[in-house]
């Protein structure tokens, strides 16, 4: 276990991860969004190619379970916003006996450091 | 108290013939009225009597309370220590009739025995009820009498 | 030397603890005198252990006092019932006196010491000898035996708390008129049959036919041991009276007077008056029944707003009363299976529960709820003694309150009783209510400052423990306590004679 | 075979000597093998139903075997077995007695012939399971704990009052299917309900699953809920109410795990969705939902197990599972990672996937049926699950921003039973032949056609894309500090200071009544008295002689009615 703090002597590329250190960086964040893009458009085209069949008539809408998908997606996204601004309080709502106001043990955990 | 000499003399006279007429309610219980009750209460009330003369201290000289209980439970003792001598000779418990060869007999030993275990208890009873509440009162002095 | 003792076992259960009384005052000293008890109530335990597995397939002993055939003699007549009840008794005691030495050496000076063994001697002998004497008379006589040790075990209190006396003498005033009561009634009934052998009596009533004297008889009887069992609003006395005597005396009088009140009852109502008129089951379903119903809900409210842990676990007593009246007045089989199985389930988790407060008091000193705040911390097992304890008074399944319950409701159902089974649902969810008031103080509140509190010695958590250990057990596995209440019933219901033709 | 033979005997006297086997290696595998011989009970037999015996007149069954009690069996066993290896670390004798008595009282239920065994079972797991709340030993566990306990002592006494009613109905107590319809089912199903967490019964979950420790989470998710799904696939198959209660339940919870931050709740909102999907399979009742609500059991327990294992492997090392807390985990944990991407690719239904050919089962008994909108809102459930837990989690542990921890990577044992659970969901996944020859039915079912395999991925696909645009954007909403409020609510606040509004309003009734009442009664005895105009002790001391009255007025009404 190292005692000091993490961002200085912690050399991220000595870490057992590091193969896809910058993923979580905005650069990372747009590669993976292209990839996806271009996973989307592949799987879309495959549709186009050979006709896909399913139990519904809405299934036969080109590219149904793409769109549907990003629809329910945007509607969830909008709901939970909803439900948040409604349902969303203090941590510490329930007071101080309650769990999410409390840190988890110690006895029950072993907070190990990753060694550098 | 000391001056009060009609009490004493008066007392003096009346306590024998009260505990021998006790002891007579007690012995002929098994073929006449009377009995262990009785004659316990009859025998308790002679010193009930010596006690209102002369005090509740002179009672408890005569008669202390731990003796008291002591005889009450021994009383208690005769009375249902018979009924286990009786299972012991093979009757019955307070089967009499184990007690002698002649029924009769028997009969009229159990019945004095128990009845002399009843007659202790109660007279002892009574006295340590009669010490128990007396002895919360608030003492006579002679200048009150 | 055992075919000796063995076919006077009846009249032994009876003679040791009275033999042993005045013995027991005699020692003077309190570990001996305790010794000694204890040793004795070991033995009437072992004594109608031997009972019960004598009469457990039906066989009836019937012992004759002093060689005298019945209806003239006084005769001991021990069949399934009460030698359940004399094991429910005497195992009690058995339990309880072990319980007691510590309990006792804290709340009673050590010079009364032996005379309190000796009063509890004389009240399990009373107990005893009312559950297996045949003769009506004997019942009185046995009755008052141990209401008067009990009077004195009640005032025995008073060393922590001058109340007690006070609720000593309330109970000996309710006692005393019960009992008035009741040897009036049993004279009325003598009036009219001339005879005080039960058994005889339950022959020459039926042979004697309805009159008034036989109706105020059996009100008499009725109210008289109403008084004893507490029956509710004659319960007046019970709530002071645990709550103010020694630990110790409280959890045996939970467990074992009003249980033995409860059987006189059903002798009285089943065997000896034996049903052969409408009037008495029109009685005990007009006054009886709502009584119980009132008692379940009146006096678990009670419970709720007591403050003292004691006095909240007597009116709980009181409701629990209410439940066995109940299943007594349903008046078919399963209720009265009902009440016999409850007589021993709630003996054994009020007993547990009233030991629990002992040990509350003598190890916290008090047993006000408010003050017990915190307390599962520092006596985890004695609060989880109370959670177990409490869980069974609730009637949550594996306890024994369940099976009691349960029968409870079987009987309600099968006359198609459903409000009064929802009633019995609805009572139970105020029990939750004051036992969970005990758990949320024990276990949620924070400890007050500057407060040490130890956990109770060992001498008083076994015995508490094995209380606690029985209501699970028998909750589990009801077999022993389900059967043995079923034949006790049939064999009630066998004895009475027109209720149950049509 | 003995009369009390069960697989769940073998577990209970496991549970009991657990204590006398030395803490550490020996105990750990004797903690795994004890499934084995649970398995080794019931494996093998013939259908039917063994060891049963009279009780009180009942017929009690403790061993009824047949497939439907088997792959829960079996499905129990195995996951018992990699809660064990997962909780190899730990040194807590009550949390392994607590597992065992959990684990075998869920499979002793599973294999109840009739509803007195259910029963007792029932309790069984709701007793044992509470310690593995306790165990984390705070105020907030225990009070959680209490709350659980409560509610899921209360489903078994529900239960027991619906088995009286039945039993009264029906004259058995066989546990069997039962039709909807008197007040004995439906009190049975409102106890399956609290344990299946229907819809406003659901909230113990959320409450206390993320409140155990690390490992009894894990073990927590595994039972009871499945456990419930049992039931109701015994009892109710093809009950229609339950495929509405089902499209509910599978919808509602969506929402709550999109906003919420602790990832453990995140993951009893996902588990509560999922369990929608099979509650929907046996509402449908034909026998492909009938199996395909049992695959997704099974398939869930798996790999919703494998997440909550990833998730309690993170919180183990860091001390903390908010995700306010977390990211940039894939530094230092990147097997932990990979384990819970498995477990996120099955939960989204990715083809190759154990997921992907349990759901698709569901999904396609509602094809069949040609219910529209049941179809159409499982789909919105599917890409919800997609999106809340195969993306947001993942994300928020171990991409997002980087919560600059650098916690070493799980330890060995933890490591090994996510693998094998993942490699479980894989082989589920790969080969579904060998899952479906244990389901109940026989129907052939082929989940790899072409079609499917496209349209599925192009839903993953498509929300993936979706949510990598949104997380660009900033579009979703935040995981912050905070408590969502949910149905405990209900009873946690509201119940609570409507409770304390009562007790002033019934404290303020009852002393007003008590003290009018008390005074009419000191009048009514007073006055009594007076006219009596006894000095004697019995007047003086009026309480004494308020008792006394009581007996004079009862007597005096019991006469009267005696001789009436």
């Amino acid at each position: 276990m190292t005692g000091s703090s993490d961002k200085t002597t912690t050399n991220d590329k000595a870490l057992p991860g590091a193969m896809l250190l910058g993923i979580d960086t905005a650069r990372g964040g747009r590669i993976v969004t292209w990839l996806l893009v271009l996973i989307c458009i592949l799987l879309a085209a495959v549709e186009f190619v050979w006709p896909l069949h399913g139990y519904f008539e809405i299934e036969d809408q080109p590219v149904f379970y793409g769109w549907f998908g990003i629809l329910v997606c945007i509607a969830l996204a909008i709901f939970a916003r909803i439900i948040g601004a409604i349902l969303k309080r203090r941590e510490d709502y329930y007071g101080s006996l309650s769990v999410s106001a409390e840190e988890h043990p110690a006895f029950d955990l072993a907070q190990e450091k990753a060694d550098a | 108290m000391e001056h009060h000499s009609i009490l004493r003399v008066v007392s003096k006279l009346l306590i024998p013939p009260m505990l021998v007429y006790a002891l007579y309610v007690q012995f002929h219980g098994e073929y006449s009225p009377g009995g262990g009750f009785q004659a316990g209460v009859v025998f308790a009330a002679a010193f009930v009597l010596y006690s209102l003369v002369h005090g509740i201290d002179a009672l408890t000289k005569v008669a202390p309370p731990r003796i008291l209980h002591i005889l009450a439970g021994i009383g208690v003792l005769i009375f249902a220590g018979t009924g286990l001598v009786t299972i012991a000779l093979g009757d019955a418990y307070l089967g009499y009739y184990a007690l002698a060869e002649n029924p009769q007999h028997a009969q009229e030993w159990g019945i004095v025995v128990v009845e002399l275990g009843v007659g202790m208890t109660v007279a002892t009873v009574m006295l340590s009820i009669f010490i128990a509440f007396a002895s919360h009162t608030r003492k006579l002095d002679n200048k009150d009498w | 030397m055992m075919a000796l003792i063995e076919p006077h076992l009846p009249a032994l259960q009876v003679v040791i603890p009275l033999v042993a009384a005045p013995f027991c005052m005699m020692l003077g000293r309190g570990g001996l005198a305790w010794i000694f008890a204890s040793v004795v109530s070991l033995a009437t335990f072992v004594i109608s252990i031997a009972l019960f597995a004598q009469t457990y397939d039906g066989t009836i002993i019937s012992y004759h006092m002093g060689g005298w055939a019945p209806p003239i003699g006084i005769e001991y007549r021990v069949d399934i019932l009460n030698a359940f009840v004399l094991l429910i008794v005497s195992g009690s005691a058995a339990l309880v006196l072990p319980y007691a030495r510590s309990s006792v050496a804290a709340e009673i000076p050590a010079e009364r010491q032996a005379l309190f063994y000796t009063a509890f001697l004389l009240c399990v002998a009373g107990l005893l000898g009312v559950t297996i004497t045949g003769d009506a008379f004997n019942v009185f006589v046995f009755l008052e035996i141990s209401s008067l040790a009990t009077y004195a075990l009640v005032a025995s209190g008073a060393w922590a708390n001058k109340r007690a006396l006070t609720a000593a003498y309330n109970y000996l005033i309710m006692g005393t008129i019960g009992a008035t009561f009741f040897v009036i009634g049993i004279g009325m009934l003598y009036s009219v049959t001339g005879t005080l052998n039960m058994a005889d009596l339950a022959v020459r009533i039926a042979d004697h036919g309805d009159s008034s004297t036989l109706r105020m008889g059996f009100v008499l009887i009725l109210l008289g041991i109403g008084l004893k069992l507490a029956m509710f609003p004659l319960h007046l006395w019970l709530p002071n009276a645990y709550a103010y005597a020694p630990s110790a005396v409280t959890a045996f009088l939970a467990a074992t007077a009003t249980k033995v009140a409860v059987y006189v009852m059903l002798r009285f109502m089943f065997t000896v008056l034996g049903f052969d008129y409408e009037f008495q089951a029109d009685t005990l379903r007009m006054v009886v029944l709502p009584l119980a119903i009132i008692a379940m809900f009146a006096a678990s409210l009670v419970a709720i707003f007591q403050d003292d842990l004691k006095r909240m676990l007597a009116y709980s007593s009181v409701a629990q009363i209410g439940y066995i009246l109940l299943g007594l007045s349903l008046l078919n089989e399963t209720g009265i299976t009902a009440s016999i199985v409850h007589l021993f389930n709630h003996a054994v988790t009020k007993a547990a529960l009233f030991m629990v407060a002992g040990c509350f008091i003598f190890s916290a000193g008090t047993s006000s709820i408010s003050k017990l705040a915190g307390v599962g911390r520092d006596m985890p097992w004695t609060t989880a003694a109370f959670v177990a304890g409490g869980l069974s008074l609730i009637g949550l399944p594996l306890t024994v309150g369940f099976i009691s319950k349960w029968y409870l409701v079987l009987a309600t159902l099968e006359l198609g009783w459903w409000p009064v089974a929802l009633m019995i649902m609805a009572s139970s969810l105020l029990a939750i209510i004051y036992v969970w008031r005990v758990v949320e103080v024990a276990y949620l509140q924070p400890a007050p400052a500057g407060v040490t509190r130890k956990e109770a010695p060992l001498s008083m958590l076994i015995p508490t423990w094995i209380f606690v250990g029985l209501s699970v057990w028998f909750g589990v596995n009801a077999m022993l306590t389900a059967t043995a209440a079923g034949r006790a019933a049939s064999a009630l219901i066998g004895s009475s004679h027109i209720l149950w033709k049509d | 075979m003995p009369e009390y033979y069960t697989p769940a005997l073998a577990y209970i006297a496991a549970a009991l000597l657990v204590p006398f086997v030395p803490k550490g290696f020996l105990r750990g595998l004797y903690l795994l093998l004890v499934p084995v011989a649970g398995v080794l009970i019931f494996w093998g037999l013939t259908p039917g139903t063994y060891n049963a015996f009279n009780l009180m007149g009942m017929q009690i069954g403790l061993m009824r075997v047949d497939a439907l009690s088997q792959i829960f069996g079996l499905a129990f066993s195995l996951a018992a077995m990699l809660a064990a290896l997962y909780a190899w670390h730990l040194r807590d004798t009550v949390q392994q007695v607590a597992t065992l008595l959990y684990a075998g009282s869920a499979i002793g239920a599973v294999f109840a012939a009739d509803l007195i065994t259910l029963f007792v079972f029932w309790e069984g797991t709701a007793i044992a399971s509470v310690f593995l709340i306790w165990a984390r030993r705070t105020e907030g566990s225990f009070a959680a704990g209490m709350r659980y306990l409560v509610i899921q002592i209360g489903s078994g006494v529900i239960l027991i009052a619906g088995i009286v009613l039945y039993y009264r109905e029906m004259g058995t107590i066989s546990f069997t299917a039962m039709e909807l319809g008197s007040p004995a089912t439906w009190t049975i199903l409102a106890a399956i309900g609290i344990k299946c967490a229907f819809p406003f019964l659901h909230n113990w979950m959320h409450d206390a699953y993320p409140s155990a420790t690390v490992t009894g989470t894990v073990i927590l998710s595994i039972f009871t809920t499945k456990l419930a799904v049992y039931a109701l696939l015994r009892g109710f198959p093809g009950t229609e109410l339950l495929i509405y209660i089902g499209v509910a339940m599978a919808l509602f919870p969506i929402a709550f795990a999109l906003l919420e931050n602790d990832l453990r709740r995140v993951l009893t909102y996902s588990l509560n969705s999922q369990l929608g999907f099979m509650v929907v399979g046996a509402g449908i009742g034909t026998p492909l939902a009938i199996n395909g609500a049992a695959a997704h059991a099974v398939a869930s327990i798996f790999y919703q197990g494998l997440l909550f294992m990833a998730v309690g492997a993170i919180l183990f090392r860091t001390g903390t599972a908010r995700a306010t807390a977390l990211g940039g985990l894939y530094r230092t944990m990147p097997l932990t990672m990979i384990f819970c991407l498995v477990g996120a690719a099955s939960i989204s239904a990715l083809p190759f996937t154990s997921g992907f050919v349990s759901k698709s089962l569901i999904l396609s008994a509602a094809g069949y049926d040609k219910m529209f909108y049941v179809w159409l809102a499982l789909l919105a459930a599917s890409t919800g699950a997609i999106l809340h837990t195969g993306l947001r989690l993942p994300y928020l542990a171990f991409f997002g921003s980087d919560g600059s921890l650098r916690p070493k990577e799980a330890p060995g044992g933890m490591l090994l039973a996510m693998a094998l659970t993942a490699a479980l969901c894989i082989l589920i996944g790969v080969f579904p032949g060998a899952l479906y020859a244990l389901l109940p039915n026989d129907v052939k079912y082929e989940p790899y056609t072409f079609s499917h395999t496209i349209v599925q991925l192009q839903l993953v696909a498509f929300v993936a894309l979706a949510f990598a645009w949104a997380v660009g954007r900033g579009l979703l909403p935040k995981a912050e500090r905070s408590t969502i409020l949910d149905f405990d609510w209900t009873y946690r606040r509201l119940l609570p200071s409507i409770i304390r509004g009562l007790r002033r309003l019934a404290g303020a009734v009852w002393d007003r009544a008590s003290r009018n009442i008390n005074s009419r009664l000191d009048n009514l005895v007073a006055a009594v008295f007076q006219l009596h105009g006894p000095q004697g002790p019995i007047a003086r001391t009026w309480p004494t002689g308020a008792m006394v009255m009581m007996v004079a007025l009862l007597l005096g009404m019991t006469l009267v009615l005696t001789y009436l």
